[in-house]
């Protein structure tokens, strides 16, 4: 049950990233054209449930029905239903680093109705709590912008 | 009429963190060498070799081609499949799928992880594409955390009963040869010391990252009965997958979700007369990443009322001893190799039905037990088994 | 069998060499919303809507752990039963097939999705070989299957020209499939001429990159024979292991396909299959292996593959057509291809493939490979009776 | 390769080019470690043998394939033996380890009863032949992988 000691055991160590050229499909096509050239967040509503879905996409997965062209688009402003923030660096597997971002992450309920989860960009959790009212900061460089919800760099606290 | 399934054999491999020994098919080998042995079967009465994992953990594709020699494929049926975290209940699933539609009279289902190989959250972390949210991805330990919050505001819980429930895993794992972690972990205090991995969750709050494997042999209702007499029927079993939550994996803080869990459970009860599942069912071996989930699961899979998860750990209920053990063997925070999580959950279950479990051994008599997976945004398997049908 | 499966219902996407418009969701649903309509099904757990989808696709092509994440919507698995079969879409029939026969299932739904286009094709396969002993040396699929070409044709004396014929004849077949990617008029010496890629496969011996995705609906015979009025059954149905290591293997032979064929001609009660048979839809990723693959199929004897092209039995009109599709050399995504294979079975067994009919046709082999040198062989004997 | 945003010409739909990078350290174990520790040290190509077929595997692997046995026995086998097959690769590939043409092919050493598949060199592609000898070169420095081997060259 144990491994013998004294014989050398080798490895190969393979470091080989993955190239991929990944579409964002029509719908969520529709969400990055409207953050890039308006910073405005777009999604679409399911005609039967009413709800919005989110990402906005084809089909309503809850109802199954095909979601269709009614487009809405949301205010940036939200609350923060909660967050949590990495104590250890998490290694990014899209950068092939570790991860070095020091913001909390949230899930923020938008105004508009959507659940979504992006940075904080308060670093104190002395000062981080549920409820607190938050903006998104956007990308000002529209050439910087075109990353759907990446063109958000993250959520400031406001005051209301 | 379909067959009857009954699972004939049972083998794992031990978990460790790391595994230099061997390369990912040798070790595999191991867990299927042991459930041969255990249902006393040669390679060459195994008819189909079902396999499951999680191909980016280990970075390779088709891992179940690299494996033909060394888990008695070669030259048999077989195929994979990869539902993420239930991965190694979905293969138990279609293993007995296909020796209920009497394709098969023996088969082989195995999950395996060799987690010393890459990155596991960095894979994990690869569930979400740039497309949709780069970077904003924390593993699935940020969704545990955040699941923890829910949990902690919506019943009640404190520290303490995560810790709790992290002592009773330590003493079940302490009594399984086979665990990953045997810490011999003493008191709540020594738990509440452990730094935090992703606040709240502390690093001995959830599980570890183990290399392992488990393997368990299938066999139609005639070949069993003449094989063993002590075969563990599979009486049941669920699958329920849906799309992510609005908000989070693991927990709803929205209120607006439906848990997989809850249907899972509420459909195999109704289907199989459970209608006290702590009296119908002697014991369960549930898949919990960490053990605030442990409590929250209490609660979907209707073992208590909502709400009283941790009240059953405040009581000892679900220990070893208790009335309703829950993961004598230690469970997930203890060993966690995620490919064979879910199997092992099986694999465990059944040997407390043949009374096979050792040390872990619970003192309830187990004629049903239930063993579940966790995985996706929120997936559940069930598997009901049973002493007799 | 003591129960039979139909397929009730299948559809697909044209295979395109880049989808780039589409995500991977949208491109399932493109087939898979044909098949709902078709069938006027939905999912519901009372025995008659759809209560199970088998999935089919690979994380590493999709560039998404869990990559069944990608078509949940799609294929309507909210609070329902989904499994992912990571292998190649014959596989997911298969499955469906044994859910169904289970007793746990009535009708399932299957989809099979990839965008090659999308990944880096050598990355990918590379990541297959052993890490130790194999992918350190640079491999990938291409690589391998020309040293099975090479090793084929040496001991059976197959010639080039042989092969080209694989390759004239099915993309010539495509242009009578209006799913086709790539219908061509190519005679043997455009195929001869082409851009050698690995010795011996040359460009034209070897399938485009190509998008797309498949669905089918499976039902018990009961729900089968309501559901539509041309069921299509899966009358015998295996699949086999090959070893890894292309070195433990005289890759001049495919005893893996030679066992599944075996079995499922078993299953179906076919004992001749040049005679019973009416077409034949095989997984040829380069043009040797539809000759090699023959000789597992068992419908020429050990290296006889050349000559069974020559003779011309396989063509559209001959005793056996093979691959009317076009098969894989007229574009499919590998994973989809099997069930692309499966679909084009259906079709001609319900007398709907349009120019490419073969009259009559009762009795049809689907085939399809997973992995390096066609390691995972499966074979399925479909008919309509 | 940095990621970067494309829109398509003429639709709303964009196109993410990234990457999965997750580095990988695997086990060669055991059996594995001892065949590539013999090439390093002692420019030796061992195998191991079925002890019930009495095949003889190269590499050294655990477990014969057709009888399930563990295989114990090791054996060493020439380091000069017969091309079973190769191919010359004309197309550049992201994977391979040099800019093409790349021969490879499969080896079966003397004393062996399967083929190692490796790289082929000092050969004309077009003198390669099925059957013909081919014989090891061993790297100068050798540091415990299967390139320990450079690739086969035909034997004088």
């Amino acid at each position: 049950m144990t491994e013998k000691p004294g014989q050398e055991l080798l490895t190969v160590e393979i470091a080989r990233p993955r190239p991929y050229r990944w579409s964002t499909g029509k719908y969520l096509g529709r969400l990055y054209k409207e953050a890039m050239e308006n910073k405005r967040l777009v999604t679409n509503r399911c005609p039967k449930c009413k709800e919005l879905l989110w990402p906005p996409q084809a089909v309503c997965g809850r109802c199954k029905v095909e979601a269709g062209e009614d487009w809405v688009a949301m205010s940036d402003k939200g609350t923060v239903i909660q967050y949590t923030y990495l104590v250890f660096p998490l290694w990014d597997p899209h950068y092939g680093e570790k991860l070095a971002n020091p913001h909390p992450t949230a899930t923020i309920k938008l105004d508009g109705g959507v659940y979504m989860v992006h940075f904080l960009e308060e670093k104190d959790p002395q000062k981080l709590k549920e409820g607190m009212r938050v903006q998104a900061v956007w990308k000002e460089k529209q050439e910087e912008r075109g990353r759907g919800l990446g063109d958000i760099l993250y959520f400031r606290t406001i005051e209301e | 009429m379909a067959n009857r399934v009954a699972i004939v054999g049972v083998g794992q491999t031990y978990h460790r963190s790391t595994r230099r020994d061997v390369n990912q098919q040798e070790m595999v080998g191991e867990a299927v060498r042991a459930a041969l042995a255990d249902a006393q079967l040669s390679a060459k009465d195994i008819e189909a070799v079902f396999t499951s994992n999680m191909e980016t953990f280990e970075g390779i594709y088709l891992p179940d081609h690299l494996m033909v020699d060394e888990v008695a494929a070669f030259g048999k049926p077989g195929l994979k499949v990869c539902t993420g975290g239930t991965s190694g209940a979905s293969v138990v699933a279609e293993g007995f799928h296909f020796v209920a539609a009497g394709l098969f009279d023996l088969a082989l289902v195995i999950g395996f992880e060799k987690q010393d190989t890459g990155d596991t959250t960095a894979a994990i972390t690869a569930s979400v594409t740039p497309v949709w949210g780069k970077g904003v991805a924390t593993g699935a330990i940020g969704e545990f955390a955040k699941q923890a919050l829910t949990y902690m505001q919506r019943s009640g819980a404190k520290e303490e009963h995560a810790c709790m429930v992290r002592l009773k895993a330590d003493r079940g794992a302490c009594r399984n040869p086979y665990a990953h972690l045997r810490l011999g972990l003493k008191s709540v205090e020594e738990i509440m010391k452990s730094g935090y991995l992703v606040w709240p969750l502390r690093l001995l709050d959830f599980c570890p990252q183990s290399c392992g494997a488990c393997a368990l042999v299938f066999a139609s209702e005639e070949k069993a009965r003449k094989m063993t007499n002590k075969p563990v029927w599979i009486a049941d079993l669920i699958t329920v997958h849906q799309e992510p939550f609005r908000a989070g994996s693991f927990g709803d803080p929205t209120g607006l979700e439906t848990y997989t869990q809850e249907v899972a459970a509420e459909k195999l009860y109704k289907r199989n007369g459970i209608t006290n599942p702590r009296r119908d069912i002697c014991m369960a071996e549930i898949y919990e990443p960490s053990n605030w989930e442990e409590m929250s699961l209490y609660e979907h899979f209707h073992f208590c009322e909502k709400n009283e998860g941790w009240k059953l750990v405040e009581k000892g209920i679900t220990e070893i001893e208790g009335e309703f053990p829950v993961n004598p063997s230690g469970g997930v925070i203890a060993t966690n190799p995620i490919g064979a999580t879910p199997t092992i959950r099986v694999a465990e279950a059944a040997l407390q039905i043949r009374g096979d479990a050792g040390e872990h051994q619970v003192t309830r008599d187990v004629h049903t037990a239930v063993a579940t997976a966790l995985g996706g945004p929120n997936w559940t398997v069930m598997t009901l088994l049973k002493r007799s049908l | 069998m003591a129960q039979r499966v139909g397929i009730v219902a299948v559809a697909q996407t044209k295979y395109h060499p880049n989808r780039a418009d589409a995500n991977e969701g949208e491109l399932a649903y493109e087939a898979i919303r044909q098949v709902l309509q078709e069938t006027g099904l939905g999912f519901s757990d009372d025995g008659d809507g759809i209560s199970s989808a088998v999935t089919c696709s690979q994380d590493f092509w999709d560039g998404r752990t869990i990559s069944n994440l990608n078509v949940m919507s799609y294929v309507g698995a909210h609070l329902s039963h989904e499994d992912k079969v990571a292998e190649d879409g014959v596989n997911a029939v298969y499955t469906a097939m044994a859910q169904v026969l289970s007793g746990k299932h009535d009708i399932v739904l299957t989809v099979a999705h990839m965008k090659e286009s999308q990944g880096d094709k050598s990355i990918i396969e590379n990541a297959a070989f052993d890490p130790i002993f194999l992918r350190v040396l640079g491999l990938d699929f291409l690589t391998a299957a020309a040293l099975q070409a090479q090793r084929y044709m040496h001991r059976y004396g197959i010639t080039a020209e042989q092969c080209a014929k694989v390759a004239v004849k099915n993309r010539g077949n495509a242009k009578r499939n209006p799913y086709a990617q790539e219908p061509m008029d190519i005679t043997v010496e455009d195929v001869l001429k082409s851009k050698m890629l690995a010795s011996p496969i040359r460009q034209l011996d070897a399938k485009p990159v190509s998008d797309g995705a498949c669905a089918m609906i499976l039902a018990s015979e009961e729900k089968a024979k309501k559901l539509t009025a041309k069921p299509v059954w899966i009358l015998g149905v295996s699949n086999c292991y090959e070893t890894h290591y292309l070195g433990d293997r005289d890759l001049a032979d495919c005893n893996a396909l030679v066992k599944a064929a075996r079995k499922a001609y078993g299953m179906a009660g076919v004992s001749d299959p040049l005679k019973e048979l009416d077409l034949a839809e095989v997984s040829e990723e380069y043009s040797y292996q539809e000759l090699l693959w023959m000789e597992g199929l068992g419908l020429c004897g050990r290296g006889e593959g050349g000559k069974l092209i020559d003779s011309g039995v396989t063509q559209m009109g001959g005793q056996l057509p093979v691959n009317p599709s076009g098969g894989m050399l007229a574009g499919n995504p590998n994973g989809v291809a099997g069930m692309a294979r499966v679909a084009e079975c259906v079709l001609q067994l319900r007398n709907e493939a349009g120019d490419r009919q073969v009259p009559g046709a009762r009795l049809a082999l689907a085939h399809g490979v997973t992995g390096i040198c066609g390691q995972l062989q499966a074979v399925m004997i479909l008919g309509t009776s | 390769m940095t990621d970067r945003v494309e829109k398509l010409r003429d639709l709303d739909v964009f196109i993410y080019h990234g990457k999965v990078d997750i580095p990988d350290t695997y086990s060669a174990g055991t059996v594995g470690s001892r065949f590539l520790i013999e090439i390093r040290d002692n420019k030796r190509i061992m195998g191991t043998r079925c002890p019930a077929c009495k095949r003889v595997y190269v590499p050294a692997r655990s477990v014969c394939k057709d009888c399930f046995g563990r295989m114990d026995e090791w054996v060493e086998v020439g380091d000069k033996g017969t091309l079973l097959t190769y191919t010359v690769v004309h197309v550049p590939t992201s994977v391979q380890l040099k800019e093409p043409p790349v021969a490879y092919g499969i080896v079966q050493l003397d004393g062996a009863d399967t083929g190692l598949v490796h790289l082929l060199g000092e050969v004309d592609p077009d003198q390669l032949q099925v059957g013909m000898k081919m014989q090891a070169v061993f790297a100068e420095e050798r540091v415990g992988s299967i390139l320990d081997i450079k690739y086969f060259k035909p034997a004088a």
